[in-house]
């Protein structure tokens, strides 16, 4: 194999942030015209040798090569005059400019006297059309759902001639359809010799568009391996450092529980006849319509639908965020008053959000903070819980989930991006939920926190906790759903048990076939 | 290497309270320095008597306003109105006590309504007055400069209706007491202080509420998605606060012996939010330190004091208020105290 | 013939002073059938030449007004000698090249003031004898900085000074016109020199009120230990020379409205009217006080 | 799937361009016709109520008397839309003032040599303002209140007195009166204050800098992740506002030919209140220049409207312009409001041929509120 000069090579960095040490002599190499993954569980250092390469922090020590002459970048906008263009892990674009300015704002030579708005609003489009995603440039980002805003940065990335393209996590909010848009897109700019560097949690991608693979575990380098030679089971094996399945047993019949757990199960919940929330006629102007649902005791409802098609409305309605303006709601045999989220988690529910930073976290609190937000909500100002109290629940929390920590006083911000949503969930167990809405909950989580994490949410639901789930991944809502319910066009379309369904019996029903 | 005395100064050096602390030490130091009389502090008709005194004597409208300023300032809001509340509670505590200088020379020592009705009345208009500003606010989503300026404004005018635009003079005497009283040999407008802290305190550090103010002012709708009732939250901050206005404009009034509808409480909101930004709150909302916003006032009135008792002419007063808040901000930066902690270490390590 | 109408500026309502001048024009008017247009400044120039400029709007017949400063009035005056409207000024001059902008100037002379306290402070018998002993200590307190007030009673105070080497200002400090801040300047005044204190001038009554109350807390006795002469003459100052405290106030009378009045009139009838009205002031020395408070109306 | 989705898409295309070709209102744009409306309404309510009013030279006056403010107002409107604030506005208008009729009058300085040399005073203030707040990151409220005090505090160094100008090019300029119909005119500082207006439009909306102060005040961290200047920009802002203090400072010195250390007091309560009545929010990353324009336009007419009536007490006169104010920010809110809670004009997008709706906007927005 004959080896190319590398565009971008990092040789020894090490990182430390207070009490953490995020990289330890890490080396990387980046060829022209590869994909080279970046793979390692949360918090194992990927966005931090990201925000290094591309001088948001500034090394401890080592060196990094842009070929072959060392470089410096002490600010993003250096490193993208370095030829170095970026899509960060969270979205990080300013949400009250326009889609068009957040694509192409600061780089454009439609701006270099006045801004042509025409010329920079028909590039924008374009650029997004390319990625098929046709909107409003005109519009505010913040109007458009988490998933559009992620497009929007990857589009801005690509709007530059970069010799360097870094991605991280490009891909958590995105569905199977943009997704591969974004593959073909990468495909193409691989094929005119531009070097990319990819983080995802998405095994499945990485087998399809890597050439190679580096490893990243617990900040220090486990090896750099090409694609071809590494077998899905080595790949997690060596970023866990154990073995692990990478797919956790699904609810479907018999696959979790033995038959007899199952029954048991069922009888628990034989005699209450009512569901423990149930929904009839759910509608609100601009949102969605006509929806009905069950959310029984011990089973999960997974919601599937493409991008946009009201699933996260449908949580906001259910939560309390929004006043459904037509329909009911009941809740165990009696009609509730969802008036607000308050109401909504005294009556037990709670709602992992899907935009984690700006309806999620607090972020400059700590971890035990955030964790007990909801609990202390819940019980009030004057049933405080005591310190001793907080604490525990942390610690309990921190070591239940896994969360990569050194202590829970850090604010929750300096976490990586999957150790903040694994606080999020906790916030949520915390206040013992009889129903969860979780809304894409495994957005930016490693294979093996994401196992962890539905195991423990699965394990909940057994034991009678009612589960509506929302994701992207039909595959993953097929996995972890007794029932789905389907979205289209902001209306549901049907419902089908997950057991007797694939993808393709989802795809149908969204596609416009039988109920 | 290092020793167990440096542990201890790093280990106060992250506490939010540290740096003024350091402020304020600095600034006695310096009027040591200038007036070695300065520190004495004589027995006079039995309660202390020094420079000391005075100043913590007249900070005690400044501290109490800049911790309601602390919870508003927590929740990301801001309150200009408090100089225009401490007039109108000071006007209608005045009209109330009414009275008037009887001809044979002493003063008619009576008041129309019983002191503690007084009291309760003109703290209740200030609340009534900080629960618009909340109201405004939280409920009808108005910006919290727009809403306090009309009251800035509006209160102004208020305090003067009030008063018809006369300083009124109080005859009676139970009511000097709170600005003028002195407890155990201490002034004893500093155990209201202490009362309006230590309540504080309890309510923000031993109860949910600290945690709650300070998530709705980090990410209002983070707080709001996880239960937190923010706009009852916001609500009251700006009720505390004008109730905190209430009770400075009660000292105020006392201390003087009259209520001044125009004057008092000139451009006490500039002073409060400077005592609360230098004791370590930011104005982006968030983390706040009520004990910090003490400190802050104190260190305001020090210098106001320094500026008096050292004998800075009046016209260049301001250029020395400037060059102190200047190098005080700049001793409070985090940038320059990493600087000075990585200096530190290096002279740790040699 | 129509009702005259008087368009009148005034600073604002910043001290019980301003607030019985502006009562004393308002009653005045109505008394005279003069419809007023009044308006208030809140103590800004802008505000003032604003008002002004919608008095030329309204056509209004007369326009008077206290200025804030003396500067600054020329562009707005020209304008309204353009649209023929006659201007009268209250209380203060301006100081403009075209004198013709103006037609009369009704009002106190600050400096003249500054020098009645003085003059009166040198013949007073305690300070005759103490400065025939030694050294005569006294702290200033001034109004606000830059203020006219300020600027000039503090030079006539001076100017009298000036040929007294025994009388010595050894402290001055502004007190904002406002007791509050005069207490607070006089408490550390009291800190910083002391006993050394004999003489407190300051530039209004409202803050030898306030520096009486901390006089007092030192355990001076206001007025004999320290001997107090301010100015303005409001009914505060009465009260507090009636108790010993305060032992003397320089008159500057805010009671201008009828003799306003009556130049308004003769303006608009065409009649001659003198440039410069000085108005009747009085030194109101401790032991007339209780006689003429009955008297006071403000 | 992919099939329902390209079809969808392909139906996006006409909706979209159907949806342009729609002379709809923009709905961002809707408070600030809002706000022009009840402004409108305001004037014509003086109108009725009071005789006289009514008249060009009246509402030309509102330009005269406040063009200072103007100024003033737009260097502060960039600041606030970057999510800072200056207080030190007001006082660099007084020291310019101060420091041109000193040099004017007491040196004799040619106003050719002192103009340039206070505009760049002024920038410069601006500048160590911009270079403390973001070096140092200080607080911009603490950084710019010491400037306040500062720049106050060098003018009574230089003099308390007030300073007449009598320099003839400053008495001529002030003097000068653009005539319009019907009998009326304006003067240069109105036309300079408009000229400043059209600059400041160009800035804000037509250059990278100004939509680079937009993002900052959107998301500074953003803002520096997406490569933006952020340090050039934020301290070219202060810059500015330091530039339009001192260019208010100037047309002040027209307006009252005078220099004196208490001028301009308060000054920058006004232009904030402007740029805020105006429709900007003081978080930062929303507003518009023009807004400031008819906020500092409504400022005027309360006062006129005050002044006209006038009757009022000094302290009725504090409580009225308050109520004025309430109501029209309520008004503003309500109107303001109303339609996009309805749904007409709601920010409706398209996404893959779907309609979508902005709950996550207006969450954010009535968040501003507190
Ligand atoms: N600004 C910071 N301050 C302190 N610690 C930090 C900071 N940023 C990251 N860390 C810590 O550094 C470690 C590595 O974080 P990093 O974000 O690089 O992880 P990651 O591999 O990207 O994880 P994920 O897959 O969850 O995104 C984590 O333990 C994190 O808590
Ligand atoms: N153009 C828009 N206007 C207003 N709100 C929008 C717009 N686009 C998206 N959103 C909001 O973004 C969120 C996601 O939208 P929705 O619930 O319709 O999608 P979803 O089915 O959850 O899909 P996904 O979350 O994958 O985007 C919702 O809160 C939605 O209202
Ligand atoms: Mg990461
Ligand atoms: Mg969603």
């Amino acid at each position: 194999m004959t080896e190319a000069v590398p565009v971008l090579e990092v040789k020894g960095i090490s990182k430390r942030f207070s009490g953490v040490q995020a990289l330890r002599g890490v080396d990387f190499r980046l060829l022209p015209g590869e994909v080279h993954a970046v793979m390692g569980q949360n918090g194992a250092g990927k966005s931090t040798l990201i925000k290094i390469l591309t001088g948001v922090h500034r090394p401890d020590a080592g060196r990094i090569l842009l070929q072959g002459s060392e470089i410096k970048p002490k600010s993003p906008s250096e490193a993208r005059k370095l030829g170095i263009s970026t899509v960060y892990q969270e979205v990080n674009l300013c949400p009250n400019l326009s889609v068009a300015e957040n694509i192409c704002l600061g780089h454009d030579p439609s701006e270099a006297f006045a801004i042509r708005w025409k010329q920079l609003n028909r590039k924008a489009e374009a650029l997004l059309a390319d990625l098929n995603i046709h909107i409003d440039v005109t519009a505010p980002l913040s109007t458009y759902s988490i998933a559009v805003q992620q497009v929007c940065a990857i589009a801005r990335a690509l709007s530059t001639q970069a010799k360097i393209l870094i991605l991280d996590e490009p891909t958590s909010s995105l569905a199977e359809d943009e997704v591969k848009m974004l593959l073909s897109v990468m495909r193409k700019l691989k094929a005119q010799g531009m070097a990319i560097l990819f983080v995802t949690h998405f095994l499945d991608q990485i087998f399809e568009i890597s050439d190679r693979i580096t490893i990243l575990r617990n900040g220090e380098l486990v090896g750099e391996y090409p694609v071809a030679e590494l077998s899905r089971m080595e790949l997690v094996t060596r970023m866990v450092g154990r073995e692990i399945a990478e797919t956790g047993p699904s609810r479907a019949k018999g696959a979790r529980l033995s038959p007899a757990e199952e029954s048991a199960r069922d009888e628990a919940y034989e005699g209450v006849e009512a569901p423990f929330l149930s929904a009839e006629g759910l509608g609100r102007r601009g949102s969605v319509q006509d929806v009905g649902l069950e959310v029984k005791r011990g089973k999960a409802l997974g919601v599937g639908g493409l991008l946009g098609s009201g699933r996260t409305e449908i949580a906001r309605l259910l939560f309390g965020i929004d006043r459904a303006e037509e329909g009911s709601i009941k809740i165990e045999g009696k009609s509730a008053q969802l008036s607000s989220p308050l109401k909504a988690i005294q009556h037990g529910i709670g709602f992992c959000p899907e935009d984690r930073k700006h309806e999620g976290i607090v972020g400059e609190l700590s971890i035990r903070e955030n964790m007990v937000l909801a609990l202390q909500a819940k019980r009030g100002i004057f049933r405080t819980l005591s310190r001793k109290q907080q604490d525990e629940l942390a610690e309990i929390y921190i070591k239940a989930l896994g969360i990569k920590t050194p202590d829970a006083e850090k604010p929750i911000s300096q976490l990586s991006g999957g150790n903040q949503q694994k606080v999020l969930l906790a916030r949520w167990l915390a206040t013992n939920p009889r129903m969860l809405i979780l809304d894409e909950p495994t957005r930016g989580i490693d294979v093996a926190a994401k196992l962890e994490i539905m195991e423990k949410v699965m394990e909940l639901c057994d034991k009678g906790m009612a589960i509506l789930f929302i994701s992207s991944e039909i595959e993953e809502v097929l996995c972890y759903s007794d029932r789905i319910a389907v979205m289209r066009d902001r209306r549901k379309v049907g419902e089908i048990e997950a057991g007797e369904a694939d993808e393709s019996t989802v795809f149908k029903i969204i596609a416009g076939g039988q109920a | 290497m290092s020793s167990p005395t440096s542990e201890l100064l790093r280990g106060l050096a992250k506490k939010r309270v540290f740096w003024p602390l350091v402020t304020l030490a600095l600034l006695l130091l310096f009027n040591l320095a200038f007036n070695p009389r300065f520190f004495s502090i004589t027995i006079q008709e039995g309660h202390l008597y020094g420079s000391l005194i005075d100043i913590l004597n007249r900070a005690a409208p400044l501290m109490i306003i800049a911790m309601g300023l602390t919870l508003v300032i927590a929740t990301h809001g801001i309150d200009i109105s408090v100089g225009a509340v401490v007039a109108i509670s000071g006007a209608v505590a005045a009209t109330m006590i009414g009275g008037q200088l009887d001809l044979s020379g002493g003063a008619q020592d009576a008041t129309r309504y019983p002191l503690l009705l007084v009291i309760v009345v003109s703290l209740a208009v200030a609340m009534l007055f900080g629960m618009w500003n909340g109201m405004l606010i939280s409920y009808f989503g108005m910006q919290p400069i727009i809403a306090t300026l009309i009251l800035l404004v509006t209160g102004r005018g208020v305090a003067q209706l009030i008063t018809e635009g006369q300083i009124i003079t109080i005859y009676y005497t139970p009511y000097f007491f709170i600005g003028n009283g002195f407890l155990a040999g201490l002034p004893f407008s500093l155990f209201i202080v202490a009362a309006v802290l230590a309540l504080l305190l309890l309510l923000t550090r031993k109860t949910a509420l600290g945690l709650f103010i300070e998530a709705v002012g980090l990410n209002p709708v983070a707080a709001r998605f996880a239960g937190v009732r923010s706009r009852a939250i916001i609500f009251w901050a700006y009720a505390f606060c004008g109730l905190c206005a209430g009770i400075a404009g009660l000292i105020v009034s006392s201390n003087v012996k009259s209520a001044d509808g125009n004057n008092a409480g000139l451009l006490f909101e500039l002073d409060a939010i400077l005592a609360v930004v230098l004791g370590g709150t930011a104005l982006n909302g968030g983390r706040f330190t009520l004990v910090g916003s003490v400190l802050g006032a104190l260190i305001i009135q020090t210098l106001t004091t320094t500026i008096y008792s050292v004998g800075v002419p009046p016209e260049v007063t301001l250029v020395v208020k400037a060059v102190v808040v200047f190098l005080v901000s700049i001793l409070q930066s985090d940038k320059v105290r990493n600087r000075i902690a990585t200096l530190g270490k290096v002279q740790e390590a040699l | 013939k129509d009702k005259i109408v008087l368009g009148f500026s005034q600073v604002g309502a910043e001290s019980e002073w301003r607030t019985a001048n502006t009562q004393s024009i308002k009653d005045a008017a109505a008394k005279e059938g003069i419809t007023l247009k009044f308006s208030d400044a809140q103590q800004k120039q802008e505000n003032q030449i604003k008002a002004i400029r919608s008095f030329i709007a309204q056509r209004v017949d007369v326009i008077a007004f206290s200025p804030v400063v003396e500067t600054g009035w020329e562009p707005v005056l020209r304008e309204a000698k353009r649209a023929g409207i006659p201007v009268v000024l209250t209380d203060r001059s301006v100081s403009v090249k075209d004198e013709s902008l103006w037609v009369s100037f009704l009002g106190s002379d600050f400096v003249e003031e500054g020098r009645r306290a003085a003059k009166w402070l040198v013949d007073y018998a305690p300070v005759k004898e103490l400065a025939a002993k030694g050294e005569v200590n006294i702290v200033e307190l001034q109004g606000t900085v830059g203020s006219a007030p300020a600027i000039d009673r503090k030079k006539g105070f001076e100017e009298i000074l000036k040929n007294q080497p025994k009388f010595k200002i050894i402290r001055s400090q502004t007190g904002d016109f406002t007791r509050a801040k005069g207490k607070e300047v006089m408490e550390a005044f009291l800190k910083a020199e002391g006993k050394k204190i004999n003489v407190l001038y300051a530039h209004n009554d409202d803050m030898a009120i306030g520096a009486i109350q901390a006089i007092e807390e030192a355990g001076l006795k206001p007025g004999k230990d320290i001997v107090i002469v301010s100015i303005d003459a409001v009914k505060g100052a009465f009260e507090a020379m009636i108790a010993g405290k305060l032992n003397c106030s320089v008159e500057c009378s805010p009671l201008l409205g009828p003799q306003l009045m009556s130049i308004v009139k003769d303006v608009v009838a065409g009649k001659p009217v003198p440039r410069r009205i000085v108005t009747e002031e009085g030194v109101f020395p401790q032991e007339t006080a209780a006689k003429e408070f009955p008297n006071r109306k403000y | 799937m992919n099939n329902g989705n390209s079809a969808a898409s392909a139906a996006a295309f006409p909706a979209l361009t159907s949806a342009h070709s729609r002379p709809r209102l923009d709905p961002r744009f809707l408070p600030l016709v809002v706000t022009l409306g009840l402004f409108v309404a305001m004037f014509g309510a003086g109108s009725v109520a009071f005789e006289g009013f009514f008249s060009l030279q009246v509402f030309l006056n509102l330009f005269i008397d406040n063009a200072f403010l103007l100024i003033a107002a737009i260097g502060m409107t960039f600041v606030i839309i970057s999510g800072g604030i200056d207080l030190s506005v007001g006082s660099v208008v007084a020291l310019t003032t101060m420091v041109l009729a000193v040099l004017v009058e007491n040196r004799g300085w040619s106003p050719a040599v002192v103009i340039p040399l206070v505009l760049l005073m002024g920038a410069t203030i601006g500048l160590v303002h911009g270079v403390v707040i973001h070096y140092f990151e200080i607080q911009p409220f603490i950084v710019t209140l010491a400037g306040m005090f500062l720049a106050r505090g060098l003018c009574y160094l230089i003099s308390i007195d007030s300073i007449s100008i009598t320099n003839p090019f400053f008495s001529e300029i002030s003097a000068v009166q653009f005539p319009l119909p019907f009998d009326t005119s304006i003067s240069v500082n109105v036309v300079i204050a408009l000229g400043m207006l059209l600059v400041a439009i160009y800035l804000a909306h037509y250059t990278r800098f100004g939509r680079t102060l937009y993002a900052i005040g959107g998301s500074e961290q953003s803002a520096l992740l997406m490569g933006l200047p952020v340090a050039k920009t934020k301290i070219l802002t202060y810059t500015f506002s330091g530039f339009c203090s001192a260019l208010a400072g100037i047309a002040f010195s027209f307006y009252m030919l005078s220099g004196y250390g208490l001028h301009a007091q308060g000054l920058e309560m006004d232009a904030i209140a402007a740029a805020v009545v105006g429709g900007t929010l003081l978080t930062g990353g929303s507003g518009y220049v023009a807004g400031t324009l008819v906020g500092v336009l409504i400022y005027g007419t309360i006062q006129t409207l005050i002044m006209f009536e006038g009757s009022l007490s000094s302290w009725w006169t504090k409580i009225v312009i308050g109520l004025l104010l309430l109501v029209f920010c309520l008004l503003q809110k309500a109107l303001g409001r109303g339609p996009r809670i309805k749904g007409p004009a709601r920010a409706t997008q398209e996404v893959n041929g779907q309609q979508r709706s902005a709950p996550a906007a207006t969450e954010r927005a009535a968040h501003v509120g507190g």
